[in-house]
Formats: C-alpha cells, structure tokens, sequence
C-alpha cells in the first residue's frame, strides 16, 4: 500500500517533503506531482539531472556531420558544377549542416525527453491518471 | 466507440499508407503492349525467317530513329509472300490505297528527352537490351522502364556522358 | 539533258507518298512511309534549295526539312545574292507558308458580299464565264514579277488576250530608273558594287535595310569593313545604315542636288560631260551647298577631297535621297556623277542590273486607271498585290472592272470585292524561278506537299491557256539546258548580252532647277525594316521582334528627336498629332537621341492610310514631307518599348572602352589587365570543347536577322502585344541599342553569354541549370521548378520565363525544330548556343572518329547574319577564327567587372565614326 | 481564496475562459478570415491552371509580392520564438504573457510563410523535387544554392518551433484534460500524453525546455539571416551586400513583435486577460520594438553609406533609384512608417498607452511589408543592363492571394485561440507563486 498526502500550498508540501526525507524515507520511494516544476522538491529529494544533454549532444553532432557528409555525397554521387564554384563547397554546406545540427538536436531532445520522461504513457492517455488539481501532491511507495 | 477512436485512427493513416504503395507499384509497372493495326510478328521474321533488325529498320546505325520501314519495302517480299494471311491482306491494303500505316509506339520518351539510335547501336549496345529479345515478343511490348534513373545507371557503368544535354532538349 | 531524265529527277524530288497529317497526338503514333523519299533519312533534316520570295531580292536559300516539314530558312552559301545570309523578313517568311489565315480553297463572292469556298473547277469555270461575258477590255495587274513566270505571263497575255499592266512595287525606284533611261537610255537600277569601291558615298539608300537588294548590301559592306573603305552615308533621318557608315552626314532632307551640283564641279570629271550637259547643271557654291544642305564647308570639302583622291568611288543616291520633291534631279545629278567619275562600268553596273524594267511607277497606271473609271474593263486579274496605297487612284478605281479576279495567299486590302479569288501556293509548295538580277536566275522547288488547295500562278495560268502543260513541265521546257545546274546548285548565272552604257548626246532634261527644300520640321517616310512596304505585316514573327531602332513590337510609331520632344513636352508613348499637306497622322512617339531635330520618322506602312501628296513630275507619293503644325494630344498610347533605356548604358562597361571603375584598386583602359579573374577557384579545365561566340561590333549592323533565325530554330514562342507591354517578350537574342559616351549608337547583340562563374547556376536550387562539361550553361527545361532566381540573378538579364503555356495554332505547330523542345508554362529558357546543332555536329564528327571541324556547323544567328558578325567555335581550337577573335586586342565582354566570364566575345570598333 | 490554488483555479478558469462556447463576433472574424483564405486559394487555382503569368512579376522583376510576403510572414514567425527563446535563457519574465501567442503566431506564419515558395514557383506541382530525397532520376539538389538553404531553414524552424511549442503546451493540455469530457477529452488525453507532473517529468521537461531554447535561439538568427542570403548571395545591385543578414535579422524581430503587439492587443480585451498582460508587458515590448527600429534605421543608413562609399556605379545607381526612381513613394513611406513613427516611443506616455501600440504596430507592419517590396523589386527593376530594366507593377491576382495569406493566418489564429489555451498557464503559475 502507498501512502499519499495533498496540499494546497507549495511550502505545507514542501515542510511535509523535507520531513518525510528527514524522517528517514528513502527519495526513491517518494514521487511528487506538481502543478509546475518545484526545484526545492528537487534539491530534498536529490533528484539526478537529467541525463536529456546526452540526447541534445548526440542529435547535434548527427546533425552536424550528417549535413556536410550528405551535401558532400550528393555533390560526389553525380558531379554537376555551378557557378564556377568547386563541387565541395563548404561555406553553404556549412549552411545546411547548422540548420541539420539544430533540426536533430531539437528532435531528438524531444525523442530523449519522451523516452525519458516515459511519455506518452499509454496507460495514461487510455485511462486519465487521477487528477488532483492544482494541489501538490507526494506519494510514497509502500513495501509490497 | 471512443475508445477505438485511435485505433480507427492509426488504421486509417496505415491504410492510406498502403493505398499510396500500391499505386506507386502500378504506376511503375511499364510492360504497355498496345494493339497494332497489323499484327507484325517478331517471332516470324526476326525468328523463323532470321532476318537482321537492320533489314527493316534501316536507319538504325545512321539516324537518331530506328523508324518503321516504308509499306513499299514491306511489299518487296508480301507481292508474293504469305499473301493469303489475313494480316498480310491488311498491309496490302494499306498498300493499294497507299495509305502510311499508323503504328503504335511502344517505346515512348518524354517530350524532354533525346535519343539517338546510330549512338547507341555505335557503342555496341545490342538492339535487346532496351528491346528485350524480339523474337520471343508476339506482340511488342516495353520491357524498359525508360525512367531517367535506368538512363544514367547505364550511362554510368559505360562511362558514356552524363551532361544533362546528353539526353535532354 | 534528256527531258524525260529531267522529269524523272524532279519526279524524285517532290514526289512520292505524301503524309498525311492527322489529328492524333504524333507523339504516340509510329507512322510509316508508303515509299520512302529518296535520300531522305527519318530523323536527320535534309536540306533543299529554293529562294526567298518575301520581296523581290530574290536571295537563296536552304530550306530544312524533318519528316517532310520545313522548319528553318536558311542563306544559301554561294548564292550570287545572298550568299549564306537571309535578312530578318526572309528567316520569318517561313511563317507565311503555315499561316493560319491563308485562304485554303478558291472562293466566290456571293450576293451577299461574303464569301464561300468552291472547288477549283467552279472557280475556273466561273473565271471562263466571266471571261466570255463579261465584254471589255482584259488587264493582268500583278506586282513584280521576274524569271519564268513573267514569261509565262506573256504568254498567257497573248493567249487569252489580256492586257497586261505595269507591275505594281511600292518601292520601284522611279527616279533611279529615270536617270537611268534619261541619261543612258536604260530604264533599270543598277547593281551596285559597294564592295568594290574604296570610298563610298551613299545618299538616302538604305542599303542595309531594304534597299533593293539588302542582304547583298550587307555582305558587301562586310567585305568592305576588310578594305577599310571610307564611306559617307548622307541621310536626313536616322537609320541602321547611316550608323553603320564610318561617317554619317545628317544634311536637310530633299537638299541633295546642291551638293550634288556643287560636287560635279567640284571634283575634277575624269569622263567629261557633254557641254549642254555642263551646263546645264546648276552653279553652286561651296558655301551655299553647306548653307542648303546644313552641313559645314569643311565637310562637304573633305567628301570632295575623298571623292577626287579615289581610285574606285561609288556614289548613289537611293530612298529618302529621291523622295522629295528633287527626287528626280537628285537621280540625275548622281547619275551624271557617275558618269564623270567613271563609275558606270565599274561600281555602277547596267549589264547585270537589277530587274526592275517592267514594274511601273505611278504615273505609268494612269490609262489603267482611266480605264477602270470609264468600266472598259471587263475581267480585271490581280496577282500578288499587298496594298496599293502608294498609288490611290488606282487602289479607288479597282472596282470599276466588271468581274475581278485576284490570286493571292492572304486577303490583301486589293482584293476586297474580288468575284472570285484563287489561292496561290507559297513558293515553298511550287515550282517556279526567279531573276531578280539580270542573268541571275534563283531556283524555287516544293519541299512542301500543298498544305492547302491551292496552285502556283503558273499552273493557274497554264490550266487557263488549256494546252496541256502544268507548270513543272514549262519550267524545265524553258530551262532548257541550264536545268541540271540550277536543280543541282539552286541557281545559274547566265551569259548576259547586255553591255554598259555610254552618256547620251542630249541625255539631261534642258533645264535643272532645284526646288526649295522643306525649310523647318519635316516628315521623313521610310521604308520598314521589318514589313517592307508592309507586305510581310502578317508575319506575326516580325511583329515580335522589336524595330532596332525604337525598340517597340507591336503599333505604330513615330520617332522624333530628343529635342523637339523636350520642346512639346511629350515622352515615349505619348501622342503626337502632326499635320502636314492638309492630311493629319497621330501617332505616339518614341524619342531617338541620334535623329536631329526638326526630323520625325514614320514607316510607309504605319502612316495609317496617310494620303501622301505626290511628286509633280512623277506622281510618285513623296516621303518628304513639311510639317505645318504639331502638338501633343495628351493621349498617352501604350507601346510596348523593349529598351529599358537609350542612353543608360554609359560607364556600365556594356559599351567598348566603357568600363566601370570599382574603387582605386583598378582602373585603366585596358580591358585585359583591368579586371583580374574575380575567384578563388583555379580556372576550370575543359578537354574537347569549349564553346564560345564571338560578336564583332564593328560589323553588327542591327538587322535583326539573327533574333528572327533564332526565334524560329529555338520553338521561342510568340506572345503577343499584351505580354510585351509589361515586358515579357521571350526572345533569346536581342539586339540592344545603346548610345555610347561620345554619342554613338551601338547595336548590341546580347544573348546567354554562357558564363564560365554563370551567378545563374549557383542559384539554382534544383540543378535545372549548371555548367556544361563543353563550357555551355545549360538549361534543362523539364528539371526547371520555376523559382526565377536564375533570371534574378543573371546581370545579362537573358534569361526567359514562361509565364504561360505557349500555342502554336495549326498549322503553325509544323515548323517547330522537332530537336527542341517546347517548353511548357512555368519554366525558364534562354540561348542554348544552339545545342541541337553542337549535338547533331559531334554527332557527324564522331561518325567520322574526328573532333569537329571549325566551321563545320554554327549557331543559326550566326548562319543568317549577313555581314558575318557573329563566328561560333571552340575555344579550344587554337586554329580556329574564334580564337583568334578572343585573343584579339578588340575583344572585350560585357560587365567584365562582376567576373562572370562569359564566353561571348565582343569586338570593339575599328574604325571610328567622327 | 488566497491558498495557491485557489489562485491557480481562478487563472486557471480565466484563461480557458476564452476557450468557452464562441460567441458571434468571433464566428464573424471566423467566417471573413476563412473566406479570405478561399480568395486566396481559388487565386493560387487559378494561377495555377493559366500560368504565373496572372501575377504581375515580368523581366527583370521575376520576384514581386509574392517573395515580399515569404520574408515578411518569415518576418513576423520570428517573434514567437524569439520572446519565446531569447527571453526565456534572459529569464525575463514578462515573456510568460505572450510567449504562447508569440509562438502559436510564429507557426502560423511560417505556415503561411511556407506556402509562399511554392505559390511562386513556376511548376509548383513539382516542389518536391526542392527536397533531397533518394529518387529514381538519382538526382538530388543543389546545396550551394539560397533556395535549398532556405527549404532546410524554414523547414527546420517549423519543426523545432512547433516542438517548442508544443513541448510548451503539454502541462497545460494536461489542464485542459481535466476541464473537458468525451471526444475533446479525448483529444486532450492523446496530445497531453498522460503528463502527470511527476518530478522527473518536470526535471526533464525543463532541461528540454531549455535545450529546445537554446537551440531555437541561433536558429531565430539563422533562419532570417538565409532568408537575407536569398538576396545577398545574388549578384543584383541592392541585394549584394554583406549587411543584409543583421539588417533582415533586427527588421524581421522588428516586425514580429509588432505583429505580436497587433494580436495581443485585441486579444487581451476580447478574452478578459488584463490581469496577466499588463501595460508593463506591453512596454516592454515597445521598447523592443523602439530598439529594432533604430536598428533597421541605422541599417538603412548604412546601405546607402556602401553604396556610395564602395564607388561601385551600379550599386550608386541603384541606390538613387530606390529613393528618387519609380518606387519613391514606397520607399518614403517605408522610411515614415519603420524609422520615424517608432520614435514616438521614447515618449513613455504613448509607449504605455495600447491603442497607440496597436495603430503604431500596424503602420510597422505596412512598413515593413513595403521594405521588402522596396528592396525586391527596386533592385530587380534596374540593374546592370539598361536595355532590360523594367517596371513591375502587382495584379489582382497577386493581391488576392496576399490577402489570403492574412486570411489563413487569421483563421488559425482564431481557431487556435479557441481550441488551446491562450497563455502559458504552467509558467504564470510558476511565477505567480
């Protein structure tokens, strides 16, 4: 059996959080719903930073070498010359590798997030999660 | 019901999804064999009577155009030949009103596009591998896509030019 | 020759299975031949000799041929006339064949006034009927005709009895032929041998235009260029010729016989004059022929000077020179200058003189005219008139004849009210010859099956004269023996008995009186380049093509200098209503920084029915005309004017030793070390070929030929007025007028200049244009999406987009060059340099196993030039003349400084126009 | 009430508020949007049957409206994402106003703005073949050239900023779920992918939010500095010139927030939101806007001041062609309504009074649209060549599908203020603790 406690304010949930962990509760065992982010919350219960800027990293430099190989193999695969310019031209490939860098970071920090946050929750997009409002809510898991 | 609502939904856009396959599988099938006005046979004088490409179509080696030969070199054999066919009867009606026969083209380029026979015939490209081998064709049929991408692959792999203006106009 | 061999090769040529054509898409039909056409191979354009016919030049050509349709004139090489070249009429005439408003079958008058197609038998009977009924006198009236034909119409004359009328010619050089008769008892226009003249004066003639023989002109002013002949062009108004001449006088119109007298005693005779004919030339002095003709005495001294230290001079006078009121004696006073001057003979030639005996001048139509008033004619038969607005009495009394009969292709103003009307084939569907020179005789065959039911004159005629013949079979009767060599060459040279002639004892008219010229503002009438009299009008081509000297397509105009107009207040497009005579003329203006002022400038045919007065002694209508009043109408007419501007061009380095300077880091004269390769990049290799054309200024003469020939080699659509006036005229090739620092006109061909950094390709987001591996910028029409970047981009500005998809009408879709495409709406296009023929030269060449030869093949601008100013080749080719033209001190390329390198040449002046 | 949330319940209510039953006036704006956005397709019909050649463009003005209405809804798309992006690392607070309007405008637009390529192409049917995808003909396309750049910049830009916000929206879908039932409960339960707001939900979604920011924020500059480099890689007098990318970039911000100001100001009367925009925020916004008008000014300044520097003739005499030439008028306007009517700002009276916002951005917007027109078209009019140079003056057709774009704008604006919360609620929440 779980326990759960709901308050309307931010610092009664905040005092029975501090508590709670004080009292000895494992922070793993606790979970907090928040109607926004509570960074307190955060810093009691030692919450890991999130491990997203491995995704933000990863998407950005796929992006950024993806841009110039693929402008690179398009220019290889069927030589055509324009403008007098040589086939690799870097300066507007750069172009299309930043705008690569930025569109694959952006993706899959999203794609990260999703995984990471274990969204979207088909469970809870089935059957809506039980709504608590605006108020702040802590839940600690019981030993089964 | 709602709660197959997105069931019905991820169906959907898979059905599209396979709907849009299929038509693209048929929109690339070129295997066209129209009708002819006179039902030539390949298989007969290419085959049976083993006669060259080039005694019909004569300006394959030295023309862009393969073309059809004339009703009148068609008649040079058919005055006596096979006169008692019904298809042979056909073609010398066409010659007794002198009337030009209008074949159907089987292998069509776009309108953007230039092909020069005598090239090809000169770099030793056999007439069956865009034609397929005519003597087992009773009745025409494209067995090339023609598609710009079958084009250049074989440009490609022979090193023969590939400046857009090679083939296009 | 036997004649039954003369048959069987003329039976070879044109005959054999016709196509029919039919109204299936031909894309998706393989059509057989029924029997194959003798050295005709499907899918390679074959090439047949015939002759021009748009006016009377009579200029070779080479007609191409693809599955049986015409689609290229071409000048053929060799061509006693032309020589390889065809002037901008001659390279659209092709479009007179095809026109969808020929009449296609003969037709009758109703009663209602209307008319209906009828058989040819219904229309020869009704034309047999009317010939035994109708009663009076019978008259051929038919335009100039020359060769066999006008054999045969004598013939057809005695025959049939009918009386034939002098033959109708706008421009029929009346006071030339005058001079002639008088003072050497030959009524002809000489040939002219300009080429071989070292100092050349020419008075009025528009030589390079349409003076009798412009294409001819032309190439002789080319070789001329080569001897550094000196030529005064002296002209009122302002036209190509003038600015091509090394000076060019601008001298009060109808003043010439003061100069003229003055020089005749003025240069010492080395033939002298017969006494009474000394004397009876008007005593001028120096000054006042410089006060009359408005030109300084130090000028008239130098044309002396130039003509007195000649060794071979050509003088002549020509166009606006005789259409005053001295046309007459300005004819003479030349004539008797080239006498003196030992001209006759030598540059001025009456053995091989252009046919022009038997067209009339406008008095000699009096007695037909009076006829007609006075109804004796019963059958009237008119044969290839246009208009005869130049002789009006004529033109009102047509419809005095009882039962007309007209033969023509289109239905011309003359043939409005004719009873019945038989279609003439285009020379392109018939056999005929012509003889525009005296001994020079032109070949005219079919290449064309009779796209309508419609026959040659001759064979009407012949049918007419019911003696069995058809006209092939007449021809080759009357060739004779030079039949082979005419089929085999496309045209002959015969022997001529006609010899040259001497001053006669009381040659001169008594007494020369000069007549006061038009004192102020004068309207100056000449002739169009583009429609000739205005016969070539229903060529729509040439409606598309701007006028090179006002820029403006479609309208009519007047030209009026910069100066008057800044007087009146007016500006391009503006009204102008001018009186003159009693008669009114309101046109809109377009202004010319070269015409001088107190000088408008019309064309015969854009005087909107303008009744011209008329010459006392001559009746021929003046193109001189004084101006009582002018005033602007405030109206504002909207032509369609392609030139964005005149006078912008200075300091753009578009003009030669024009160069724009960027900054203190260039500078200097000298193109070639102004501007270093503007990149970074080493310069591309290239392995074969090189494409590149070379311009040569000096020899541009601004005709226009090469925009037509391209128009039609390239499928380049025709849009029409509407399009033009908000400048989307599709021509790949323009000739851009441009007045330089020190006032000059320079005529400017421009076409894709192929840019070895084109800023158009790097634009182009879908590759539809990139960089030929042979130099050429390519355009791949079907990869094109459309984006427009690439004409944004190009500083030529030559690129050209197709706002709409283009129409052909039918029957005009045959002459498309089935090599080039046509491009659907939505897509750019510009100048290929031909591609189609690069392509289909490699191609021989590599039957051949060789590279291509320079000179093998060339661009069709370059092949219809007349004064070989544009040379194509490869770069690549040390020996050939295209590099030897680039590397030539003269080269220079336009907006060097932008470094786009283009590989069009342009070679700057060599001789200087004071 | 005064427990937090009491207070979130009431903002809560207020702001879904606007989300209630519409009522008629909003049908109306609905209906003449809509019937706008017709007006401009059945034109693109139409174009598209007879050819671009109902548009007015010609030689040598092959761009016209149309590339004048790609860079001005570019223009106005920056906004969104800039409030939204910039704003958010500068953790300025007033962005929590209308950074969700900022941003659902800068979607529109660049829809709308997205549209404009393909209306001007001459084959649009075809404007797949501007995308590099494997294809039978084995071709791809050209990277050197502006317009691919353009493809990947507007495309990217699309993406990340309805990732933006979209990822900006989830919290408060999640709101909008416990507000509604059945099938737009529905609706709601899918996009707000069971978000429950647990604590590593949060930790994740901000780390997102703020990657997302970062990212969007070079990209805000990138995107309008391609744009620019549509005209400055080209060789027209006008349109070389190395300063265009800051110049379109600060013009672009300029016009954005004016169009901001331009929806936000009605929109916070209509739908009752005083209490969370206040006239503070809107000063604020002014002073952007006062600060990117001197920018733009200063840019024009220096255009002229290269121009004549360089010595270049061409570059002189377009310059004297822009300001004295056919298209003068437009350009003074320009001048009028982009560098001197902002002024006005400095007065902090006018700043803070809105209707004077409201006018003024309208009169930013004219201007700015016509800046664009100005250096299109008077550039293309007269360029190297003068046998070439031109006039191009705009159909109706042209007219028709501009209007259209207002009109496609609108009708998802308007339906995106009725189906999705107007504000940021989550972000007021957290500031209003």
């Amino acid at each position: 059996m779980s326990k759960q406690w709901m308050f309307d304010e931010k610092a009664d949930f905040l005092a029975k959080l501090r508590e709670l962990v004080d009292g000895g509760v494992d922070p793993h065992d606790l979970e907090t719903m928040t109607p926004f982010p509570v960074h307190e919350a955060d810093h009691i219960l030692h919450t890991r930073t999130s491990r997203l800027r491995f995704f933000t990293l990863a998407g950005t430099l796929t992006g950024l070498i993806a841009g110039f190989a693929f402008t690179i193999f398009t220019v290889m695969d069927w030589p055509l010359i324009t403008g007098g310019k040589p086939l690799i031209s870097l300066p507007p490939f750069l172009v299309i590798a930043f705008e690569l860098t930025i569109l694959l970071g952006g993706i899959l920090s999203f794609v990260g997030f999703l995984a990471l946050a274990r969204l979207p929750s088909v469970k809870n997009v089935l059957q809506p999660p039980k709504e608590y409002g605006n108020r702040f809510v802590i839940q600690q898991r019981g030993e089964e | 019901m709602k709660r197959y609502l997105p069931l019905i939904l991820v169906a959907y856009f898979i059905g599209c999804l396979l709907l849009i396959l299929v038509l693209a599988r048929q929109w690339q099938d070129t295997g066209q064999a129209p009708e002819q006005p006179i039902a030539f046979s390949h298989p007969i004088h290419a085959g049976n009577l083993g006669l060259e490409c080039t005694y019909c179509h004569q300006t394959v080696a030295r023309s862009p155009q393969a073309t059809v030969p004339p009703v009148s070199l068609c008649m040079e054999c058919h005055k006596n030949a096979a006169i008692d066919r019904p298809e042979v009867q056909k073609l010398r009606g066409f010659w007794e009103r002198q009337e030009p026969i209008h074949w159907q083209r089987v292998y069509q380029l776009p309108w953007h596009a230039v092909f020069n026979h005598k090239r090809h015939i000169k770099a030793g490209v056999d007439c069956s591998f865009c034609h397929g081998e005519l003597k087992a064709q009773a009745r025409v049929r494209q067995v090339r896509s023609l598609m710009m991408g079958w084009c250049v692959s074989c440009h490609r792999s022979r090193n023969a030019p590939t400046d857009c203006w090679t083939c296009h106009k | 020759m036997q004649r039954r061999e003369f048959l069987k090769l003329m039976g070879i040529v044109s005959g054999g299975a016709v196509l029919s054509s039919c109204g299936e898409d031909p894309h998706k039909k393989l059509i057989s031949h029924v029997v194959p056409r003798e050295g005709e191979v499907p899918g390679m354009a074959a090439l047949y000799p015939s002759t021009c016919t748009e006016c009377g030049a009579g200029c070779g050509i080479w007609v191409r041929v693809r599955e049986r349709n015409p689609f290229k004139l071409e000048g053929m090489p060799g061509h006693p006339i032309n020589d390889g070249a065809l002037c901008i009429r001659g390279q659209a005439s092709l479009s007179r064949l095809l026109h969808p408003d020929r009449i296609t079958a003969p037709r009758r008058r109703t009663n209602t006034g209307d008319y209906q197609d009828v058989s040819w038998e219904q229309a020869m009977a009704d034309v047999e009927q009317a010939l035994s009924e109708s009663g009076g006198r019978q008259v051929y009236l038919a335009g100039r005709t020359t060769g066999s034909l006008a054999a045969l119409i004598d013939e057809f004359c005695r025959t049939r009895s009918f009386d034939r009328a002098p033959e109708v010619e706008r421009f029929n050089h009346e006071a030339i032929r005058f001079a002639g008769d008088a003072l050497f008892g030959r009524k002809s226009v000489p040939q002219y041998h300009l080429a071989e003249a070292d100092v050349l004066v020419s008075l009025g003639a528009d030589l390079l235009e349409t003076f009798v023989s412009p294409v001819n002109f032309a190439r002789q002013f080319a070789a001329a260029l080569e001897k550094e002949q000196r030529w005064y062009h002296l002209e009122p108004h302002f036209s190509l010729t003038g600015n091509r001449a090394s000076r060019r006088l601008v001298i009060r119109p109808d003043s010439e016989p003061y100069l003229l007298a003055w020089l005749l005693r003025a240069v010492p005779a080395r033939r002298d004059l017969p006494a009474a004919v000394a004397a009876a030339v008007p005593a001028v002095t120096a000054e006042a022929a410089a006060r009359q003709t408005g030109l300084p005495v130090t000028v008239i001294e130098e044309l002396r000077d130039a003509l007195r230290a000649s060794s071979n001079p050509l003088l002549l006078a020509g166009g606006v020179a005789l259409a005053g009121n001295n046309g007459r004696l300005t004819a003479v006073l030349a004539a008797l200058l080239q006498w003196s001057l030992d001209m006759v003979g030598r540059t001025v030639d009456y053995e091989r003189h252009e046919n022009y005996e038997t067209v009339g001048g406008a008095a000699d139509f009096a007695g037909l005219v009076d006829a007609l008033s006075d109804k004796q004619i019963g059958v009237l038969l008119i044969s290839r008139l246009y208009h005869l607005d130049h002789v009006p009495s004529l033109r009102d009394a047509l419809c005095g004849a009882r039962f007309r009969v007209g033969l023509t292709d289109f239905m011309y103003p003359p043939y409005d009210g004719c009873d019945v009307i038989l279609p003439l084939s285009h020379s392109l569907e018939s056999w005929d010859d012509v003889e525009p020179r005296h001994g020079v005789i032109s070949l005219i065959k079919p290449v064309f099956r009779p796209l309508h039911d419609t026959l040659s004159e001759g064979d009407i005629l012949l049918q007419m004269m019911n003696n069995g013949l058809n006209y092939r079979t007449y021809l080759a009767r009357r060739w004779g023996t030079i039949g082979r060599e005419l089929l085999d060459q496309g045209w002959v040279i015969r022997d001529t008995e006609e010899t040259t002639p001497t001053l006669q004892a009381g040659a001169p008219p008594p007494v020369i009186t000069i007549q006061e010229p038009p004192a102020d503002k004068t309207l100056v009438v000449v002739p169009s380049l583009r429609t000739f009299d205005g016969r070539s009008r229903v060529l729509t081509l040439l409606h598309e093509i701007p006028d090179p000297i006002a820029t403006i397509t479609y309208g009519n105009w007047v030209t009026l200098s910069v100066a008057d107009a800044d007087t009146l207040g007016i500006t391009d497009g503006q009204e102008l209503d001018i009186r003159t005579s009693g008669a009114g003329l309101r046109l809109p203006v377009k202004t010319h920084p070269q015409l001088a002022a107190g000088r408008v400038m019309v064309h015969t045919d854009q005087l909107d029915g303008l009744a011209l007065p008329r010459d006392a002694s001559s009746g021929e209508p003046l193109g001189i005309l004084p101006i009582d009043s002018w005033q602007a109408t405030g109206t504002r007419i909207d032509v369609p004017i392609l030139s964005g501007s005149f006078t912008g061009a200075v300091g753009r380095g578009i003009l030669p030793h024009d160069k724009p300077h960027h900054g203190p880091a260039h500078g200097g004269d000298d193109h070639a070390t102004e501007h270093p390769p503007a990149t970074l990049y080493p310069p591309k290799e290239y392995s074969r070929y090189r494409w590149a054309l070379a311009i040569d200024l000096d020899r541009c003469i601004g005709c226009s030929a090469c925009v037509a020939a391209c128009y039609i080699e390239n499928n380049v659509a025709i849009v029409g007025p509407d399009e033009h006036r908000i400048g989307r005229e599709m021509a790949w090739l323009r000739i851009e007028p441009h007045l330089s620092r020190d006032g000059r006109m320079f005529f400017i061909p421009v076409m894709c200049q192929h840019c070895e950094n084109a800023p158009c390709e790097a634009v182009c987001p879908v590759y539809a244009t990139y960089h030929g591996s042979e130099g050429l910028n390519q355009q791949v029409y079907n990869r094109c999406v459309g984006t427009r970047y690439c004409a944004n981009n190009c500083p030529y500005k030559v690129r050209r987009f197709n706002w709409f998809d283009h129409e052909w009408p039918s029957p005009l879709n045959l002459m498309l060059n089935p090599d080039v495409s046509v491009r659907p709406k939505g897509v750019m296009e510009k100048c290929t340099f031909c591609i189609q023929r690069i392509r289909q030269g490699k191609d021989h060449a590599k039957d051949q196993g060789r590279q291509v030869k320079d000179g093998e093949f060339t661009t069709a601008c370059a092949q219809s030039c007349p004064t070989g100013a544009i040379t194509f080749g490869n770069l690549l080719d040390r020996s050939s003349r295209i590099y030897a033209l680039a590397q030539s001190p003269r080269a220079y390329r336009l907006l060097e400084g932008i470094g786009t390198e283009p590989a069009v040449y342009y070679l700057s002046k060599k001789r200087e126009n004071a | 009430m005064s427990s937090l949330k009491g207070t979130f319940d009431q903002l809560e209510r207020d702001v879904l508020a606007a989300m209630a039953k519409p009522k008629k006036s909003f049908w109306l704006a609905l209906a003449v949007s809509s019937l706008m956005f017709a007006v401009g397709m059945g034109c693109w019909g139409w174009q598209i049957y007879k050819g671009l050649g109902v548009a007015g463009i010609t030689n040598p003005v092959g761009w016209g409206v149309y590339i004048t209405d790609f860079v001005f809804w570019v223009g106005i798309a920056h906004s969104g994402t800039l409030i939204s992006a910039v704003l958010f690392l500068f953790r300025a607070k007033f962005r929590n106003s209308f950074n969700r309007t900022a941003e659902a405008m800068t979607i529109f637009a660049v829809m709308t703005a997205g549209l404009f390529p393909l209306i001007h192409l001459g084959r649009c049917w075809l404007f797949y073949w501007l995308f590099p995808y494997p294809n039978q003909r084995l071709l791809w396309v050209n990277f050197r050239s502006p317009l691919v750049w353009d493809v990947f910049a507007v495309s990217t830009y699309f993406t990340v900023s309805l990732i933006f916000w979209y990822v900006g929206m989830v919290p408060d879908l999640a709101i909008v779920r416990r507000y509604t039932t059945g099938v737009k409960q529905w609706i709601f339960r899918i996009f707000s992918l069971g978000w429950r707001g647990t604590r590593y939900q949060w930790e994740h979604y901000g780390k997102l939010y703020m990657f997302l920011a970062a990212l969007a924020t070079p990209l805000v500059i990138s995107v309008h500095s391609v744009v620019s480099w549509d005209f400055a890689m080209s060789v027209v007098p006008g349109w070389h010139t190395t300063i265009f990318a800051p110049y379109f970039v600060a013009g672009a911000i300029f016009s954005g927030t004016a169009m901001v100001i331009t929806l936000v100001v009605p929109m916070r009367r209509i739908f009752n939101l005083e209490t969370y925009i206040t006239v503070s925020h809107f000063e604020s916004l002014a002073k952007i806007l006062l600060f990117t008008s001197m920018i733009v000014t200063y840019s024009y300044i220096v255009e002229y001041v290269l121009a004549f520097y360089s010595g270049h003739e061409f570059e002189i005499a377009h310059f004297l062609y822009r300001s004295f030439g056919d298209y003068k008028y437009l350009y003074w306007l320009m001048l009028l309504c982009n560098s001197l009517l902002p002024l006005t700002i400095f007065v902090k009276k006018l700043r803070r009074n809105l209707t004077y916002l409201f006018i003024l951005s309208l009169f930013v917007n004219v201007g700015m649209w016509l800046e664009r027109f100005v250096i299109i078209v008077s550039s293309l009019a007269k360029d190297y060549d003068p046998y070439a140079w031109g006039t191009y003056t705009p159909t109706l057709i042209e007219a028709g599908i501009t209007l259209g774009s207002f009109g496609m704008f609108f009708t998802f604006f308007l339906l995106f203020t009725k189906y999705l919360p107007v504000l940021s609620i989550t972000e007021i929440k957290e500031i209003s603790e």
